[in-house]
Order: structure tokens, then C-alpha cells, then sequence
């Protein structure tokens, strides 16, 4: 019993960070169309900067967030605003362009930090562990997990809430009628591309816990994020949260139980979900 | 109102300097890159009035609207709303201040359903009477019906329902209405026409740009007739409706 | 997005000119290059040859792949799997060998793929993609001893007594591979076929409507297209002289994406210039700027998208008409 | 150029200068750089020119480069890649071109087979053979063997256990994981009753999510391994932190040894570079040395035939000891059990039992 | 002899019966208008003739074959054709390629590989006369996206009379253009041979009584009429809820 639930916490609190991986690039995705290949990248910026604030400078891992997604997120605008924006509705243009962003910003961080990659960090209250069912478990994760469940909270109202959602499909589609209605679309535009770079970054930051701070990790995370929405479905956040718990899951349990198989496990999933529902398990249908 | 005939190019002088005027263009000159399509178009329309644009296939009824939204801002020439210079403005602002459009082809936007089509650009403007959601449910009940479909799988006629509720729901003080019976099955065409009855009694302005004569005759106050981008004619609609010269020269009508 | 502006009746030197002279440059510049010039001429012709297969399902077909590896690195390890488990080293052996299986394994991942349009294709095939390469990592028999991958594969055997390729030779077999590839795949993007799929990237449901059928003619081109993967990856072996599960997996699957679309989708050589660009951009970056070479590959994208937006090999194009025309070699 | 050819000696270098490890690049190249600038660049009266490439960790790249070195710049003489992979992927490359190649950090036993790689500062194997010898010394019985899922780390892994089993030790249970694993929770939480784990994790990034991982989750069997971090620069050690005090593993070099060696090479690296040397550069500093040697002991002849043989009697001292080379091309060397101890606030690996010239048991034979 | 019969064909999307067991038949040669208010089901009604979409319920036989079940491809090459209420040339390609898709559709040289196209000499001069009797053979290498709206229009519709079809299907011809524009459509139809059947929704009642010699009208997915012209004029429902009069 205490197996099932420590495995459960564990697949829970990965595949929050999972989670925050993928909300950002699948609302982007959804909402405005754009395959951007950058996000990971986006997280990986988050990340350094977060570990200079909270580790370096000695600031609270609260601010270290903060500036990890404030930092992406300027990355994020800037792109959108100098350069994306001008290949709106034009898919394999915009691949190329974030996929060079992939290049330039691991190969800047490189510069800028250094190769070495940094030791995971969390808050100092944070460190070490809590007892459950007689097992450690570490209160970073506990935290992970309610952070990631805050965002996704915060996410949902956003997406459901406010109509920005439907603004920035609305804009997709037509623009112009769009600005007719009294829609400041640009703005809607660079507001969306910023919370979704914002979060990639802040992720980052929540995320180096367990996976470090490196300057590979825009492709690695690239690649998590894209299972996720995979398996949860594009544009939807309710799809990302389910996708990432799900492997999150589903990995920790197939590492416990068939620990040859563990990157298998990942990519069987993924090929069922696409084989029982192409568009994955939220995903819109098309 | 002043009803009076203006001749060939003209400009037209009707409630220049009027305080009740809510739009007027004064000599605006509008281009499609090189191509020049509007030749000094003037016209108002006075707060709470019905206006008809009228005039056959491109002779740019929907580049005026255009240039009023400021989709296709004109080169010259001013366009006021309500007293302020609104010519070099964004769309979006335009449309902030109270103008409603319902632009030619219904432009429903496909990917949003029919309740996010009309939520997505809703606006409260402190008026006494406020176009809501359920209003415009009770006004179309078939949209409530339709409303979680997408709204590029309704019918023609729903599309262009949609379009008419989702102009209202940004509660404007003046309605551009571009070709609202295009598509539309005769009977709807009539419905079309109480509507806009409708709201008029509701105090909205409406600038309307038809080429069904009959419908345009029948809901408006004053007519204007544009050929080849300038106003070449205006009077009342029943003045209009007696002066079959007018009808065959400039709209093709018998 | 380029469109495949084709003029039927268009004078045919300009358009012969271009493709003559690249195919004499590419038979006699390595006459005068170094040993290392002529491998990284045989590098740019694999992944010529890889992007235009790539070029017939995303460029002309609208099927915007990220699972292109596979095809590729199947016919890679097939050439490995041969000379590691049966010692086959014969060209005329292992090349339909290679051929057959990247065009199996295409097969198969069109009945997944297929089912569904748009970003979901790209997922799709990311996700057999990478299944794939976690295959090739995890079982032992697609590995050489001591480590993931198949190393020890030597030039081909042609089966000529008394002849072995070396490096030049090996390159114009690559070379006269290329060309009998492009004379194919030219035909076919020229044949009512090739004009079908551009026709399904425009508009699925009007190609329906006048008699096509919609499904089969996407499927077809992307097994063909795994077809031609198949050969270059079968050359890249033998180039290479090992394979490893990168061959299959994303990180090769973004090669010929990035080749079409900042040489030009669509466009027949575009994906040629494309490759041309990347491979020579990248190893010249890496050698006199050994730490900063991401940041030029990485630059030269966002430059091609800003300002040569359909692609470079696009943009010489439009060069080449305006001078074609005021030389007068094509009366305008 | 060829008569310009014949008067520079070109050695060229592999490193990873980008990708995900791309810090280990330069630090390999400044051990280099420092053993050539000890000798002016030359060598017999010989010219001696350093060709640099990047890798960025990906062993196609390395191949890629391996023949550009010996296409383009006709070298002879390869120091690195890193990487197990890599090596094999370009051993039967430049096996054949007769190019003396050096691996950077221990090679597999397969490579002596090609009878061209100069394999430092030992076989996989024979790095973490006195893991397993020392574990049996503490008393330990049961082990818990825990890796990395690849070649390189199936190595390292057999060391342990060959070493620990010939003492009579028992393995209760063998943990892997797949490479580029992040998560080590669902198997930190899967772990048996033993005295002691044996592990080893394939880079700095892993070996630092696997240890704060193991701290979180309270495990409290002591680990025993490579402590890679112990070769590693400053920057890795000192991120550690306190609660890592008392770790113990196998490691090559200590920035403190005190050795009379030792001490003026740090001294002249940390002048030279700005910052106090760690394992990787007293590395590629050891090979390069080696290298030279033999390139002296032959005259400044650095083609293959001359050189091999040469560089197999090679005995010199290093900063992490003396250096003999085996007659498979293996190096021996001394190989230390440290632990991690604290000095002020400095970090620092303090050897507690030295292993003089440990081989691969298979050699041996 | 009976070219198209449908029978019981209903269609239901999620709550709405956008077609409701329709059963008529159409015999070869005859112009049959549908009509009916917004939303009645036409649009949809040809989407199931055509193929575009799956009925429900109900069965069609076209030339007395079961064609229910065939996808849209195959009932085209048994000689349907079709012009959409939303033109759907393909914008992006020329003039010239959009004629020769169209033509190779219905013919087994649409899928030769590796041989030209211009090498189907019969196709191209097929697409040659068509272009000049269009009088667009100036703008053959033009994207389609340059021409007029009108000029749109009229390929749509010539290049469906093109295939030869049995059955022509078409939604809204006269959408969108001026009077004379729509008077020529009206002259394309009329100028028809008996051996073509047509199939046409229009809100346009002149130019539906000017070529249909029957109507049927839709009306929630029901059939509430079919007759002649004159019996639709004078039919109490139609006029009332379709015309909205009286
Ligand atoms: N985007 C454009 N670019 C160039 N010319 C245009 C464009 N849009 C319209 N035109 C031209 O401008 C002229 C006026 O067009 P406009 O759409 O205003 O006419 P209209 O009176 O609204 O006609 P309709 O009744 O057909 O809607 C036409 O000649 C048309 O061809
Ligand atoms: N894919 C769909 N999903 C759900 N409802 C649909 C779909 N397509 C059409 N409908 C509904 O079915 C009904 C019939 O639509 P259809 O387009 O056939 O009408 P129509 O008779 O062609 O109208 P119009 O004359 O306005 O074009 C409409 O109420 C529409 O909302
Ligand atoms: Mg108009
Ligand atoms: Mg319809």
C-alpha cells in the first residue's frame, strides 16, 4: 500500500512538472497556432536565470520563479513581437524560425552560464522530507505538486474564464474582422505568447528539482512536451494536466514495476493513445 | 431632415455643421494599394436615423465601410464619429466607441462556437437597455439552439443571424450593416427587415448597405447612391422609389 | 508557403540551364577537392537526396512529418544489420534490402499516421519515430557489441572482381545515385500524380469532389517518399560507416525539414540549396568557430525565414529569371 | 604543403564543446594546452600544431570529425573523444587510417582489439575494480548495484562487481535506469535491504540529480562509486553541499595531492587558466604528456609505426602519479578510494586508501 | 430512366435532423431546383448525394446502383460533379493546374507517376479548348486568386461541365454576382444536353423558375413540397414560409 502511494506521489509530482512543460506550448498550439519548437528553450532560460536569483544572488526560490518566468517570458515577447509575428498562419515558416531559436538560445545560455550544469535547487524550507506511511518523502515534491496544481487551477480560469481563449482563435481566424469587433488583438496576441513563455520559464525554475539546469535541456524538454500533448490532446489545459500526470504515472510505475523498460513505457502509451484516439484524450477533434 | 438632390460628384452639404450627425465622411479618398477606389465619397447619418447605401456590384459600398472601421483608412478626407476624427484610427478603437459591424459574407469565425462568436467581442457601454447574451438568445432562439456547434456549420442564414448578434453584443451606438440579405431566403430577408425596425426603435443608428432595393426602401430614412466610388444621388426612400431614371441608371433595377 | 507556380509552356533552356550546369559542377568539382572536400560533397548529396524525399510528402503533399528519421535509419540499419549479423556487404544485396525495409516501415506508419490531419500528423509520426529509436536502444540485437549503434560497415561491395570503391569512387556511385533519384523524383512531382498532391494540400474535400482519392494518394507518396529516405539513409551508412539510434530519431527527422523549408518547399531544388546551405554552413561555423557554431545555424534560420521567406533556393531562382531575362536568353 | 606538412606534427583534439556536457571541452583542452606550451610546441625539433574540433556529444559528430582531422589535416595523432559511444563509432575509422588515438576517459576493453588506442587511465572495468575491492574491505556483504543502461555504464557496473564478487561479496540486486533518467524517485523507492550500493551515474547532471534524489527520499544505505564529481572542477564539487560530507567513492585525482608535481602544476594551471585544475584537465594533461614522450623517444617521428611501439614503454610521473602503459596500449595507474570533507568552506576529496596500478581483471589473465 | 432516387435519407448532427427521411427521384435529363429557408438541410442534402458526408439513415442509388456507402472519389467517377456554395478552386495554383486536376480526376491517368503531365496530349487539349472557350487562356499561368469573383464562379461551374458529369450538383451559382452575371449562369444551364441532370439550390426564386421544371422544397430537413414551378408559386406553405408572404 505504502508502494502504491509513494509510486503515485511520485508519478503525480513528475508529471506536474510535465504538466507545466506542456500547458504553455499547448495553449499556443491551440490558441494561436504556432508550433513553437522554442519552448523548451524558453524553459531552459527560465531555469538559468532562476538558479542566478535563488542560487546565486541567495534570493528566495519565490523570487527565482519570478524571474525565471519574467525572463523567459521577455524572451518569449520579443520573439513573438520582432519576428513571429509576421508568419502568422504560416506553420512550417514559424518551425524553422523556433527551431534556429533552439540553436541560439542553448548556445547563448552556453555562453553566458557556462556548460557546467547546475546542482538541483529548491527552497530552503523545502529540502529534506516528511513522513508518509512510515516512508521519506521529499517536501519538494509535495510542493511540486501543489504548485503545478495552482497553476493549473489559475490556467483553467484563464482559458475558461476569460475570453482570451476565444479571442486569440477568433484572431487565427480572421483578423481583421476581429479588430472590427473591438478586439486589440495584437495585444491579446503578445499577452498569450507571454503567459505561455512565462510559465515555460517559471516551470524551469519549479522543474530543476528534477531535471537540473542544463544547456541541453531545450530539446529534452521540447520532446517531453511534445508527448504530453500527444497523449492529453492539443489546446486544452484540462488535456496537458491529464497527458502529464498520466505519463507522469504511468513512468514511475513502469519504472518500479519493468525497470528495463522505462523509456519504453513512455512511447508505448503515447502509440496506444494514438492508436484508441488520434487526436489524444482531450484533444479537439478534426 | 433636409432632403435635398445633389447632382453628379457634388459634395453633399446634408447636416454638415448638425449635432445629431453621429457619422460623417467629409470627401475621403480610398485606395487598394495602387487601385483608387473611392473618389471623394461625403455622407452622414444623423443619430437614431436608418441610412442606405446603395449601388450595384463594386462600386465600392464595401470600401466605404471599410474605410469607416479603418480596415482600408483613406488617403484623404476625414471620417468623424460623434464629434471626434476618427480616420487614422485602429479598428479595434473605432469599434470601441460604439460602432457595430456586420461586414459582408457574415465573417463567422469558424473556429469559435456560435456562444464564443457572440461573447468573444462583448462589451458593456453603461447604456439603459444593454444587449446581453440572453437578449440575443430571445431575439434568435435558434442561436441558442446552435450554441455549442461551431459556428462555421450553421446554415447560411444562422451564419448571418450570428453576425447580427455578435455586432450587438458590443452594444454600438451605429450599426454598419453590409449586405445583411445576401444568401438569405426571402422570408428571412422580411425578418431581416423588422429587425432592423427594431432597432431603430431601440435608438440605434444604422448605416445599411443593400442591394435589395425593396428591404433598403422600406427600413430607411434616407438613401444615398454611390457609382464608382462617389455619392451620385441622395433623397428620401419614397423619393427614391418614384424615380425610375435613377433606379435603371445606377441600380440596375427594372 | 511556395506555390508550384508551374508554367507548362515555359522556354525550356531556362529551366534545363540550371539543372545542366548544377549536374556538371557536382560531376567535376571533386576532381579538384581534397579527400575530406569530396566526403562532405558525398554528406551534402545523402542529405540532398534525403531532403527531396522529405520535399514529396511536406512540400508537395502539405504533411508537415517529424518522423522522417525512420525511413532513413531504417535503411541505415539494414545496411548495418547485414554486415553485423551476416557479414553482407554486397551493394546489390543490401541496397533493395535497405529500399524494402524504410519502405515497409513507411507503409506501416502511414496506416497510423494517416488517420489524422495537421499538427496531429506532426505528432503522430514524432511518436513512431521515436518508438523506433527507443527500439533501437533497447534491443541488443540492433546494437554492435559495447555499445547502441552498428559500427564496423566498410565501403560497398559492388561485386566487380578486381574493383573496390574508395572515397572519389564512392562519391560518384553517391552522385549517380542522386541523379537517377532526381530524374525519378522530377518525374513524379511533374506526373499527374505530383500535381494530385499538391492539389490535396490545397483542398482536401475538392480533390474528393473530382475524383481523387484522397487518402491512397497520401499514403502513396509517403511510402515512396520512405523509399527514397531509404536509399539515402542506405548511402549515409555506407558513408558513415555506422548507425546509431540518432539515425532514427527526432534529432535527424529536423534535418530535412530544415533543409526544404530554407532551401523551399515545393520547389523541386529547393531542398538541394537547402541542404547545400546547412551542411556547408555548419561545417564551416564548427571549424573556425568551434563553440559558437549553433548560434550561426541557429541565425542563418530566423535570417532565411525574414528575408527569404519562400526559401532560398527560391530567391536564386528569382535571380536567375531576372538575369535569365536580361541576357536575353529567354525572350520576355 | 606536404613538405610544409612534414615539419609541423598536427595533433588534433575531440572535445565537446557544445551539447549537453560542453563545460568538459574546454578543461580537457586547457590540460593540453598546458602540456604543449610545457614544450613550446615542439618536440624533436619538430613544430607541433593543435587542431581543436567539437564533438557536442553526439558520436556521429565525432566521426564527422574524425575524418576531417585525418582527411583534411592528415593527423596522426587524436586525443579524445569522451564518450564509450564515440569510440566505438570511429575506432574501426582511424583503427584503419593507423591513427594513435587517446581515449580521455577509460575506453572498453574492445578497443585494444584495434591496437592503436593509447586507453587512459584505464579499461572501464579497471577504473571501478577498487569500488568493489574496498567495499569488501569495509566488511560489507550485500550490494546493491545501481547504473546507468548503456554500454559505458554496463562497464563501469561490471567493474564493481567483478571486483566485489571475487572477495566474496553477494549482489542482492541490480538497478538500471534508462540514459538521460531524471527522476530516480520510483527506483530509489524499489531498493532492497543491503550493506551498501555500488553506482554509478553517467555524467555530472545525472550524478547530481541522483544524489539530491537519494538525500530527499531518505535513503540511508551508503553509496560507494565513481565519484565522478571527484574528477570533476570545482564548480560540480562545491555545489554539493554539506549534507554530502562522508561520501566515499573511487576517483583518479585530487586537486590537493601532495605531491611536490602536483603542487607546481596547479600552481602553473592556475595561473595560466584563471582557475584551480581538476581531474579533467590532469587528464588530457597525463595523455598529452604520455604523447610526448613518446614523440621525444622516437625523435619527433610521429608516424604510427614509430610511435606505438614508443609509446608503450613510456613511463613518466603526473600529477595524479606514475604512469606506465600496458602492452594492450591500457595505461596503469594509481586509482584512489576518497571521501568528501570540508575545510573552511572548501570542499575538497581527501584520499583514504590508494590502489596502486589497478588493471582490468580480464587483462590480467 | 431514373438517374438519381434517394430514399428515407436522413442526416442527424449531434440534437439537429438537418435532413429528415428525404425520398424522391430524379429521372436523367431533368432540372430539379431545391429550395427552402436557411438552415432547411439543401447544403447538407447535396453533402450526402455527393458524398461529403455519411448518412445517417435511408439509402442512394445513383443510375440504379447503391451508392450509399461509396466515399465522394467514387461516386465522382461514376459521373458526379459538383460546384460549392463556397468556391473551392485551389487559390494558390494556376489557372491551368486547376483545369488539369480537375480533368485527370475522372480518368486512370490520375495516378501515373513519373511521366509528365503535359504528356497526356488528350487531357491537355481538353484543357486547352476549355480554357479558350472560357476565354481564360490569357490567364492560364496566373493563380487562380487573381481572377474576379465572377470569372471564379464560372470556372467552378464550367470546370464541373467539363467531367461530363451525369449529374451536376449545384449549391448557390448565382451567390455573389451582379444580374447579368447570374442571366449567363442561367444560359450555361439551359444550354445543357438532355443526357446531363442537374441539381441546383439557389435563393435566387427568378433564376429558379427560370430553369428548373420541378422544385422541391425543404423545410426542416422535410420535404414539404415538390412540384412544378407553378404549383410551388401558388403552394399556401411555401408562400408562407419560404416567401414569407401572406
Ligand atoms: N482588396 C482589394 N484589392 C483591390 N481592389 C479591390 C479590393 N477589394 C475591392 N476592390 C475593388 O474595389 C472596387 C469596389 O469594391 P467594393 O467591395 O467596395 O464594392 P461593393 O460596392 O461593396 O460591391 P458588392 O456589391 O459586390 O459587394 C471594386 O472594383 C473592387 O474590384
Ligand atoms: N457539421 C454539422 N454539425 C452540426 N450541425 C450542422 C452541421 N452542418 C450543418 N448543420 C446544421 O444543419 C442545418 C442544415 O444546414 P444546411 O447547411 O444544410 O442548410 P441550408 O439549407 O444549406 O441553408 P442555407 O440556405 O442557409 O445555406 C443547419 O441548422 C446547420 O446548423
Ligand atoms: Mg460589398
Ligand atoms: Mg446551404
Amino acid at each position: 500500500m505504502s508502494w502504491f502511494v509513494i509510486n503515485l506521489l511520485n508519478g503525480v509530482s513528475y508529471g506536474m512538472v510535465l504538466f507545466l512543460i506542456a500547458s504553455g506550448m499547448s495553449i499556443v498550439l491551440g490558441a494561436m497556432g504556432i508550433t513553437n519548437l522554442a519552448h523548451g528553450a524558453f524553459y531552459m532560460v527560465g531555469a538559468f536565470v532562476g538558479w542566478t536569483v535563488a542560487v546565486k544572488l541567495g534570493a528566495t526560490l519565490g523570487l527565482g520563479i519570478l524571474a525565471g518566468g519574467l525572463a523567459a517570458g521577455l524572451v518569449g515577447l520579443a520573439m513573438e513581437r520582432g519576428l513571429l509575428r509576421h508568419l502568422y498562419k504560416q506553420p512550417n515558416e514559424q518551425v524553422l524560425l523556433t527551431f534556429g531559436f533552439v540553436y541560439i538560445l542553448s548556445n547563448v545560455c552556453l555562453w553566458v552560464w557556462g556548460g557546467w550544469p547546475r546542482m538541483p535547487f529548491t527552497a530552503k524550507f523545502l529540502t529534506g522530507s516528511f513522513e508518509i506511511m512510515g516512508r521519506a518523502y521529499p517536501k519538494a515534491r509535495i510542493a511540486i505538486i501543489l504548485f503545478g496544481l495552482i497553476l493549473g487551477v489559475g490556467l483553467w480560469w484563464l482559458q475558461d474564464r476569460t475570453r482570451m481563449g476565444a479571442i486569440v482563435r477568433a484572431g487565427m481566424d480572421d483578423k481583421e474582422t476581429t479588430m472590427g469587433l473591438g478586439i486589440n488583438l495584437e495585444l491579446a496576441f503578445a499577452v498569450i505568447f507571454f503567459i505561455s513563455s512565462f510559465i515555460a520559464g517559471a516551470a524551469g525554475v519549479i522543474g530543476a528539482q528534477l531535471l537540473g539546469v542544463r544547456t541541453d535541456l531545450g530539446m529534452e524538454v521540447l520532446l517531453l512536451a511534445l508527448i504530453v500533448i500527444i497523449v492529453g490532446g492539443v489546446g486544452s489545459i484540462q488535456g496537458a494536466l491529464l497527458g502529464g500526470i498520466l505519463i507522469g504515472v504511468i513512468d514511475a510505475f513502469g519504472k518500479a514495476l519493468f525497470p528495463q523498460m522505462a523509456m519504453f513505457t513512455m512511447y508505448l502509451t503515447m502509440i496506444i493513445v494514438l492508436i484508441v484516439r488520434p487526436t489524444g484524450l482531450l484533444g479537439r477533434k478534426i | 431632415m433636409k432632403l435635398n438632390q445633389t447632382k453628379g460628384s457634388e459634395k453633399s452639404t446634408w447636416a454638415s455643421t448638425d449635432s445629431s450627425t453621429i457619422l460623417k465622411l467629409a470627401d475621403i479618398h480610398t485606395y487598394y494599394g495602387e487601385s483608387y477606389v473611392l473618389h471623394g465619397v461625403s455622407m452622414a447619418v444623423s443619430e437614431g436615423s436608418i441610412v442606405a447605401l446603395l449601388g450595384r456590384n463594386g462600386m465600392g459600398k464595401t470600401t466605404s465601410i471599410r474605410s469607416i472601421i479603418g480596415f482600408t483608412p483613406p488617403r484623404a478626407g476625414v471620417v468623424w464619429f460623434k464629434g471626434k476624427d476618427i480616420t487614422n484610427l485602429k479598428p479595434y478603437r473605432i469599434a470601441k466607441m460604439g460602432v457595430g459591424l456586420i461586414p459582408q459574407g457574415r465573417k463567422i469565425l469558424p473556429s469559435l462556437s456560435v456562444k464564443e462568436n457572440l461573447t468573444m467581442a462583448a462589451r458593456r457601454r453603461g447604456k439603459a437597455i444593454e444587449w446581453t447574451l440572453d437578449r440575443v438568445y430571445s431575439q434568435f432562439p435558434i442561436l441558442e439552439k446552435r450554441a455549442y456547434l461551431k459556428g462555421d456549420l450553421l446554415s447560411g442564414g444562422e451564419q448571418q443571424m450570428l453576425a447580427v448578434g455578435r455586432a450587438l453584443m458590443t452594444n454600438p451606438d451605429l450599426l454598419l450593416m453590409d449586405e445583411p440579405s445576401e444568401g438569405l431566403a426571402p422570408k428571412i430577408v422580411r425578418d431581416i427587415g423588422t429587425i432592423i425596425g427594431q432597432l431603430k426603435e431601440q435608438g440605434l443608428s444604422i448605416l445599411l448597405v443593400e442591394q435589395n432595393l425593396p428591404l433598403a426602401l422600406g427600413v430607411s430614412d434616407h438613401v444615398f447612391i454611390i457609382s464608382k466610388g462617389t455619392i451620385v444621388y441622395e433623397s428620401s426612400p419614397d423619393e427614391l422609389e418614384k424615380n425610375e431614371a435613377i433606379k435603371v441608371k445606377y441600380l440596375c433595377a427594372t | 508557403m511556395v506555390v508550384a507556380n508551374r508554367r507548362t509552356d515555359k522556354n525550356s533552356i531556362m529551366t534545363t540551364v540550371p539543372y545542366l550546369a548544377g549536374a556538371l559542377i557536382l560531376a567535376i568539382i571533386p576532381l579538384f577537392l581534397s579527400r575530406y572536400g569530396q566526403g562532405l560533397m558525398t554528406r551534402f548529396l545523402i542529405f540532398a537526396l534525403f531532403a527531396m524525399s522529405y520535399n514529396v510528402v511536406f512540400g508537395y503533399a502539405g504533411l508537415l512529418s517529424l518522423g522522417h528519421a525512420a525511413f532513413f535509419g531504417a535503411g541505415g540499419y539494414a545496411v548495418a544489420l547485414l554486415k553485423l549479423h551476416y557479414n553482407v556487404d554486397l551493394f546489390w544485396i543490401t541496397a533493395p534490402f535497405g529500399l524494402l525495409l524504410a519502405t515497409f516501415v513507411a507503409a506501416l506508419f502511414g496506416i497510423v499516421a494517416l488517420r489524422v490531419t495537421g499538427i496531429y500528423f506532426l505528432l503522430v509520426t514524432f511518436a513512431l519515430g521515436q518508438m523506433l529509436y527507443s527500439l533501437a536502444w533497447n534491443v541488443k540485437w540492433l546494437s554492435s557489441k559495447g555499445m547502441q549503434g552498428i559500427t564496423g560497415i566498410n565501403l560497398p561491395d559492388l561485386g566487380i572482381p578486381g574493383f573496390s570503391l574508395d572515397t572519389t569512387s564512392f562519391y560518384y556511385m553517391v552522385l549517380i545515385c542522386f541523379i537517377i533519384s532526381c530524374i525519378l523524383l522530377y518525374r513524379l512531382v511533374r506526373s499527374p500524380f505530383g500535381l494530385a498532391l499538391v492539389g490535396i494540400r490545397e483542398d482536401e474535400s475538392r480533390m474528393e469532389a473530382v475524383g481523387y482519392n484522397v487518402w491512397l494518394y497520401k499514403y502513396t507518396a509517403l511510402v515512396i517518399s520512405g523509399a527514397f529516405a531509404g536509399i539515402a539513409g542506405v548511402l549515409f551508412a555506407y558513408y558513415n560507416f555506422f548507425v546509431s539510434p540518432n539515425h532514427l530519431g527526432i534529432a535527424t527527422s529536423f534535418l530535412p525539414m530544415v533543409m526544404a523549408i530554407m532551401g523551399g518547399l515545393g520547389t523541386f531544388l529547393g531542398p538541394v540549396i537547402g541542404a547545400a546551405v546547412f551542411i556547408f554552413v555548419e561545417t564551416f561555423a564548427s571549424i573556425f568557430l568551434p563553440q559558437r557554431w549553433p548560434l550561426i545555424l541557429g541565425g542563418l534560420f530566423v535570417l532565411t525565414i525574414m528575408f527569404a521567406r519562400e526559401g532560398i533556393g527560391v530567391y536564386l531562382w528569382k535571380i536567375w529569371e531576372k538575369v535569365s531575362h536580361r541576357y536575353g536568353i529567354v525572350e520576355g | 604543403g606536404t613538405a610544409h606538412a612534414a615539419k609541423t606534427i598536427k595533433i588534433g583534439s575531440i572535445l565537446n564543446l557544445t551539447g549537453p556536457i560542453a563545460f568538459i571541452g574546454p578543461l580537457f583542452k586547457n590540460g593540453i594546452v598546458m602540456a604543449l606550451e610545457e614544450v613550446n610546441y615542439t618536440v624533436g625539433g619538430r613544430k607541433i600544431e593543435l587542431i581543436p574540433e567539437d564533438a557536442a556529444a553526439d558520436m556521429n559528430v565525432a566521426l564527422e570529425k574524425a575524418k576531417k582531422l585525418v582527411e583534411r589535416d592528415e593527423v596522426n595523432i587524436i586525443l579524445g573523444p569522451l564518450m564509450g559511444d564515440a569510440h566505438m563509432a570511429i575506432a574501426p575509422y582511424l583503427a584503419n587510417k593507423k591513427v594513435l588515438t587517446a581515449s580521455f576517459y577509460c575506453g572498453d576493453i574492445e578497443l585494444t582489439k584495434y591496437k592503436n588506442w593509447f586507453i587512459y587511465p584505464t579499461t572501464l572495468v579497471g577504473l571501478t575494480a577498487p569500488v568493489g575491492y574496498y567495499a569488501a574491505e569495509l566488511g560489507h556483504k550485500t550490494m546493491i548495484t545501481a547504473g546507468t543502461d548503456y554500454a559505458g555504464g554496463h562497464g563501469f557496473i561490471k567493474g564493481i562487481k567483478m571486483a566485489f564478487e571475487e572477495k566474496g561479496g553477494k549482489i542482492v540486486q541490480e538497478v538500471w535506469w534508462p540514459v538521460g533518467n531524471k527522476d530516480f524517485g520510483p527506483y530509489l523507492t524499489s531498493l532492497k535491504k543491503a550493506d551498501t550500493i555500488g553506482y554509478f551515474v553517467e555524467g555530472p547532471s545525472a550524478a547530481q540529480l541522483f544524489l539530491s534524489q537519494y538525500r530527499d527520499f531518505g535513503i540511508k544505505i551508503p553509496l560507494l562509486g565513481t565519484t565522478l564529481a571527484a574528477d570533476m572542477p570545482q564548480q560540480i564539487t562545491s555545489q554539493l553541499g554539506d549534507w554530502v560530507l562522508g561520501l566515499k567513492g573511487q576517483a583518479l585525482y585530487m586537486a590537493d595531492m601532495d605531491t611536490a608535481i602536483n603542487k607546481t602544476w596547479v600552481k602553473k594551471m592556475t595561473k595560466r587558466f584563471g582557475q584551480a585544475p581538476g581531474g579533467l584537465e590532469a587528464n588530457s594533461y597525463a595523455i598529452t604528456k604520455t604523447i610526448l614522450a613518446a614523440l621525444k623517444a622516437t625523435g619527433g617521428d610521429d608516424s604510427f609505426d614509430k610511435l606505438w611501439p614508443a609509446l608503450l614503454k613510456v613511463k613518466i610521473d603526473t600529477p595524479q602519479g606514475p604512469l606506465a602503459v600496458s602492452p594492450e596500449g591500457v595505461a596503469l595507474v594509481n586509482n584512489y578510494i576518497v571521501e568528501l570533507k570540508k575545510k573552511g568552506d572548501q570542499y575538497y576529496w581527501d584520499p583514504i586508501k590508494t590502489y596502486k596500478a589497478v588493471e582490468d581483471p580480464r587483462l590480467k589473465k | 430512366m431514373e438517374s438519381l432516387r434517394v430514399e428515407g435519407l436522413s442526416k442527424q448532427f449531434g440534437g439537429v435532423q438537418a435532413v429528415n427521411r428525404v425520398t424522391f427521384s430524379v429521372e436523367v435529363g431533368d432540372r430539379v431546383a431545391i429550395i427552402g429557408p436557411n438552415g432547411a438541410g439543401k447544403t447538407t442534402l447535396l453533402n450526402l448525394i455527393n458524398g461529403q458526408l455519411a448518412a445517417t439513415s435511408g439509402s442512394i442509388h445513383f443510375f440504379g446502383k447503391d451508392v450509399t456507402a461509396l466515399p465522394t472519389y467514387k461516386r465522382a467517377h461514376l459521373g458526379q460533379a459538383r460546384a460549392f456554395q463556397i468556391i473551392s478552386l485551389f487559390q494558390k495554383l494556376t489557372v491551368m493546374d486547376n483545369v488539369l486536376l480537375t480533368l485527370h480526376g475522372t480518368r486512370s491517368s490520375r495516378f501515373k507517376m513519373f511521366r509528365p503531365i503535359e504528356g497526356f496530349t488528350d487531357v491537355h487539349n481538353k484543357a486547352v479548348q476549355t480554357l479558350r472557350t472560357l476565354g481564360l487562356w490569357e490567364k492560364r499561368n496566373e493563380p487562380v486568386s487573381t481572377l474576379a469573383y465572377g470569372e471564379q464562379r464560372r470556372l467552378e461551374i464550367d470546370l464541373g461541365l467539363a467531367l461530363e458529369p451525369k449529374l451536376l450538383l449545384l449549391d448557390e451559382p448565382s451567390a455573389g454576382l451582379t444580374k447579368e452575371e447570374g442571366l449567363e449562369i442561367i444560359g450555361v444551364i439551359k444550354g445543357l444536353e438532355s443526357s446531363n441532370t442537374v441539381l441546383i439550390v439557389d435563393h435566387d426564386m427568378e433564376l429558379v423558375f427560370e430553369v428548373a421544371q420541378r422544385i422541391i422544397v425543404l423545410h426542416y430537413g422535410e420535404i414539404i413540397a415538390d412540384g412544378t414551378p407553378d404549383e410551388i408559386e401558388s403552394d399556401k406553405r411555401v408562400r408562407e414560409i419560404y416567401m414569407g408572404l401572406d
